[in-house]
């Protein structure tokens, strides 16, 4: 798959890649715009673009939060292709789309999958799609080359793990801890094992996100992990500090 | 891929991977129960000493004679312990919590009817409780907010969204997915990812089963018409299961009309057209939400039947023509409550005046030789609060107004 | 001259001239149907198809560990329709009302839960109905106050004395004797002039005669002990006879103690020492009165107990020694509350939990292997104002703080 | 008894007699004494003293708050029998104890009539107890030759008339209508059925009370009752316009 290829490559220089998460619309699609092009010029390998839905049942307060916000300015799934579309065509990175079924599913599963290739996103994330739901989902992701990408849990038994790998393409993206997204990880013994544990069960590469804030959490996961995601803690800088706070701290982060 | 979970082409589970072990678990520990016939009677003994089943069927002649047509009976699940039926599937999960040996349990709610029975149930079986209720709902319905505390129950008041139950849920969901290891969520209706809306439906059926022989007793025969309230559709779906092969038997679900269908400010789903088919809070049903997918605000007076989805199960039978789906509008609510108070001395919930309302409309066309049955799903003691204040009720608020001062000055 | 009315040296019927033809009417009423086999199965029959008998005994496991002695079962009437024993007496009374042919009914209220039970039967039997209570105890139970209005009665708040139930009697009885002739007053109590006692005492036996065949299924004997909470006594009454000739079950009735039987502010006329004998409100008790016969004001939590007399049955069984009295304070009342609330997820009135606090109390003095029951005559909700204002709520008081500048601009 | 024959001997120069109410202690012994003094001087013919008590079951709002006041001002029983002493030996004609049952069983019905007797009582009213109930009262009351007044009802039957004109002495009190003390009674039809009913009913003079309030009443009843009974309609009289409204008001109903 491009995806994969595109990681191992990229791999091949760094020890850790980084991608970046944002809500689109929040707090405004210009914001948005000079957030990217910040990432992308400090290094970021991959971004996903969270296309806003009402109920984001996995997410914690701070992306919640962002979602509605979006929202109520007005944010639309149409607004968000645009947008899309035009960041895929100015910088040479993956962009991937996280959401929520919902967004697919009234959108049209097929003509979403369509539109997806036209502006050229690498993947989909979609937190509240497990494969037992998502058979039609998968086998277009197959058809349109677009990576579903999986997610393992601390709570996946290795047989279910080795199961999620058998669908799965692009990556897998490890989520660090239970919960919701926002909160503090814990980077433990416990943690190595369920990394290895991840390791043992895919050969698609790993991203793990879920609390990773700082330089120390990006230096830890080096050598687990293939590539760290980096959620909230951008959102909250720009609310506290605005766009241009997040170059310097994702520069901060090699 | 397994099409288990699936009512005709709605329901499924679309849960976060986090949550799948714990899934797993459920499924297995609630079909262990409903293949164990000695579960069942542990279910219906509790619910016979703890709460008050089997609830009367009570005929009510005032009524029937005022609308001239069908006889109207009324199951009461108003007289379950904590004063609604959403006492039964909490009881019902509590024996499953016992069983999966979990020491938690969170729930949302909406009327605070279910955040009750789940407080009570907990304090019961002695497990540490947080219900989440949109911040909205706290305030209509604080009376149960304050016996959900007294009985030891955190109450986490959900500000983001709609602030109504669709956002409880969430965060119940939310709580849930860093606390599944010793929590188990009680989901208070038949919606959510299989198995809730399978399970809770199989707990409720208790009403349906006992209606059924009830009315055969006391009226000789079937009835005509069998009405109920849908929020989620669990009371309903408790009833409507008595019923379900008896296919003289028409269903009607009544959902919340809100200022009207035409106003947009409502929460009909199937009786509606402003719903879509759309996959939410982890199941496929119809939902009241725009082109985009994003859930639309919704309204009625009744906290428990402000909600986006409904019950698969129900959206399948009504697809299928098995129920008929009407709605009742805030004012029309308020008009059945007030004539069945006076003409019966019963006071139903704001959810369960719903039914009462359809009912009414249709009780004449009934032949006095028919009966109907309406679901009086809960009691209206804990609408004080939205009643009176729909009354204009005057010395009420000059109560309410002399209580306010004196905590003013504290 | 006869005693009929009279138990041993308590009772009779001091009742005014004018009413004496109608208590004729009325002592003749009761004695056909007593007499009269299928009146008790109407009454059943209508108690449990309109309320919900029989209601349950509940093994309330939790506090028995708590305790560590005998085994506590609690007897729900909290789950008759209106929420306590109260509608046991007044459907029966409605049935009389019935026979007698009258159009109007009138009560006295303390708690409301009279009231409320006779508002509802009055709209479900079709007569009017005005309630009697005293100003303090509307302010005390404004939301009964409401649901009676709701129901169609009038409630007319009683201004003299001590504005509390004996005052509510008065002004009923003053009511009565100019509308005696289509008028029924319906004592909500086994207090008044014969056959008061007697008639309230019957209908209430409901509760005793399921209550002794619950146990002895349930439990395999009969209890060591029986707590009831004594207003006027009926639900005491109702649990007793079920246990009367059973010589080695222990009776006892628990009165309110108020701010301690020292402080003078209390209602305990058996268990204090602050009584003595009296004639008042029709009928020969222990009143708490001065030594001019003068009726001193009493105090409790609980509006239900706050009264001055005590049922001329109770003082006799007191004086022949076979109900132990006992009384406790409001203080330990709200304790004995909360901890239902919390280990048994139940909410009993604060009539009831004066019960509840002798019983937990002595629990631990029985064997394992023993008993007892509490007599929960009914529910806590209508308590809401007053609990959460003893618990000193702070949400609560925002919201109600918030309620009253809402309506202050009104 | 000497009760009736007072009453029979005073109608032979008087078409109707007059008795008045007062209830002791409201709104003072003082004004009590003022009115009592001011009745006398204009010609009533019997005064019923009312002892408070806290539960006046039959008395109307009038009254019932004079009941009450009074004993707030802290009237004992003690203050009344002394009060009744005071009048009876300042003035000739009959006085009567009005009160209810429980003021004489908590005084010792026994000890109660002793002192009566001791004071120049001539007769009780005790509206809550019933024959049924007050055999010992009606034996003790002939042993002191203390006048039981009992009462009629327009609901009492005739049966039930003859069984009380048995037990009673002095005269008998007939209730003009249903209801309480204070309200206004309609002198029509039904009234004269009853009256001559009460007539068969019992050789004793009748009084008549409840609701008469002025002179058109008075002369109503003249010819069909031998006393009327003023009560509430004093009681206001004072409180409006204070005691020496009395005399006035009583020299105009004759
Ligand atoms: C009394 C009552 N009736 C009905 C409902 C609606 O729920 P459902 O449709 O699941 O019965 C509620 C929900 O809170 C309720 O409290
Ligand atoms: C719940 C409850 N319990 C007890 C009582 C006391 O009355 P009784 O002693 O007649 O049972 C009342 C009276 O209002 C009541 O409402």
């Amino acid at each position: 798959m491009q995806l994969t290829d595109y990681i191992r490559k990229r791999r091949e220089k760094k020890n850790i890649l980084l991608m970046t998460h944002l809500v689109l619309g929040y707090p405004s699609f210009e914001v948005n715009r000079q957030v990217i092009r910040q990432m992308v010029e400090n290094g970021v390998d991959l971004i996903e673009l969270q296309i806003p839905f009402s109920e984001p049942m996995a997410d914690g307060p701070m992306i919640l939060k962002a979602n509605q916000e979006s929202i109520e300015a007005g944010t639309t799934v149409k607004d968000c292709l645009e947008f899309a579309a035009e960041v895929t065509a100015a910088y040479d990175i993956p962009f991937l789309f996280m959401t929520y079924y919902n967004i697919l599913f009234k959108y049209g599963v097929e003509d979403f999958f369509k539109k997806a290739v036209a502006i050229g996103i690498k993947g989909f994330i979609v937190p509240d799609l497990p494969p037992e739901e998502g058979a039609g989902f998968l086998q277009l992701a197959g058809k349109y080359e677009i990576a579903p990408i999986l997610i393992y849990a601390p709570t996946s038994t290795d047989e279910r793990m080795r199961e999620l790998a058998g669908h799965a393409r692009g990556f897998i993206y490890c989520v660090a801890r239970r919960g919701v997204t926002g909160k503090q990880t814990d980077f433990d013994k416990d943690f190595n094992l369920y990394m290895s544990r991840c390791r043992q069960a895919t050969n698609l590469p790993l991203a793990v996100g879920f609390g990773i804030s700082n330089k120390e959490d990006v230096d830890f996961l080096t050598g687990q992990a293939d590539i760290a995601v980096i959620g909230t803690r951008t959102i909250r800088l720009i609310d506290e500090h605005g766009a241009a706070a997040v170059g310097p701290f994702i520069a901060g982060l090699k | 891929m397994t099409t288990k979970g699936y009512y005709g082409n709605w329901g499924g589970a679309f849960i976060p991977e986090v949550l799948h072990e714990t899934f797993k678990q459920l499924n297995l520990a609630f079909e262990q129960a409903k293949g164990d016939p000695t579960f069942w009677q542990e279910y219906k003994e509790l619910m016979s000493t703890y709460s008050c089943r089997p609830t009367p069927l009570t005929c009510a002649d005032n009524l029937s004679d005022h609308f001239g047509g069908g006889r109207i009976y009324i199951k009461r699940e108003d007289l379950n312990h904590t004063g609604a039926h959403k006492a039964n599937n909490v009881m019902g999960q509590g024996l499953l919590v016992k069983r999966m040996g979990k020491k938690r349990v969170i729930a949302e709610t909406g009327a605070g009817q279910h955040g009750v029975a789940t407080a009570t149930m907990a304090a019961k079986f002695g497990l540490a409780c947080t219900i989440y209720m949109g911040e909205e709902d706290v305030m209509r319905q604080r009376p149960n907010v304050f016996w959900m505390e007294k009985m030891g129950a955190t109450v986490v008041p959900v500000t983001s969204g709609s602030k109504t139950l669709k956002d409880a849920i969430n965060e119940a969901f939310r709580d849930w997915v860093s606390s599944m290891d010793d929590t188990h969520y009680v989901m208070g209706t038949v919606c959510g990812p299989h198995p809730f809306p399978e399970m809770v439906a199989w707990f409720q059926s208790i009403i349906g089963l006992e209606a059924r022989k009830q009315i055969i007793n006391g009226f000789g025969k079937l009835p005509a018409r069998v009405y109920a309230c849908v929020g989620g559709g669990s009371n309903a779906m408790g009833i409507f299961q008595g019923f379900m092969d008896d296919k003289d038997v028409e269903l009607v679900g009544v959902e919340a009309g809100g200022h009207g269908l035409e106003s947009g400010e409502h929460a009909a789903r199937l009786a509606g057209i402003d719903s879509s088919a759309g996959v939410a809070q982890g199941y496929k049903t119809m939902f009241l939400q725009n082109d985009d997918g994003q859930m639309r605000d919704t309204h009625s007076v009744a906290a428990g039947l402000d909600y986006v989805g409904v019950s698969p199960i129900l959206t399948d039978l009504w697809e299928k023509g098995r129920v008929r789906f009407e709605s009742a509008t805030d004012k029309e609510v308020m008009a059945a409550l007030d004539l069945t108070m006076k003409k019966e001395g019963i006071i139903p919930a704001l959810e369960s005046s719903h039914a009462f309302v359809q009912a009414f409309k249709e009780a004449g066309d009934l032949a006095t030789d028919q009966a109907l049955i309406i679901n009086m799903s809960g009691r209206g003691d804990k609408d004080i609060f939205t009643i009176a204040h729909a009354f204009n009720d005057p010395s009420w608020k000059e109560f309410i107004r002399k209580k306010g001062e004196e905590y003013a000055t504290d």
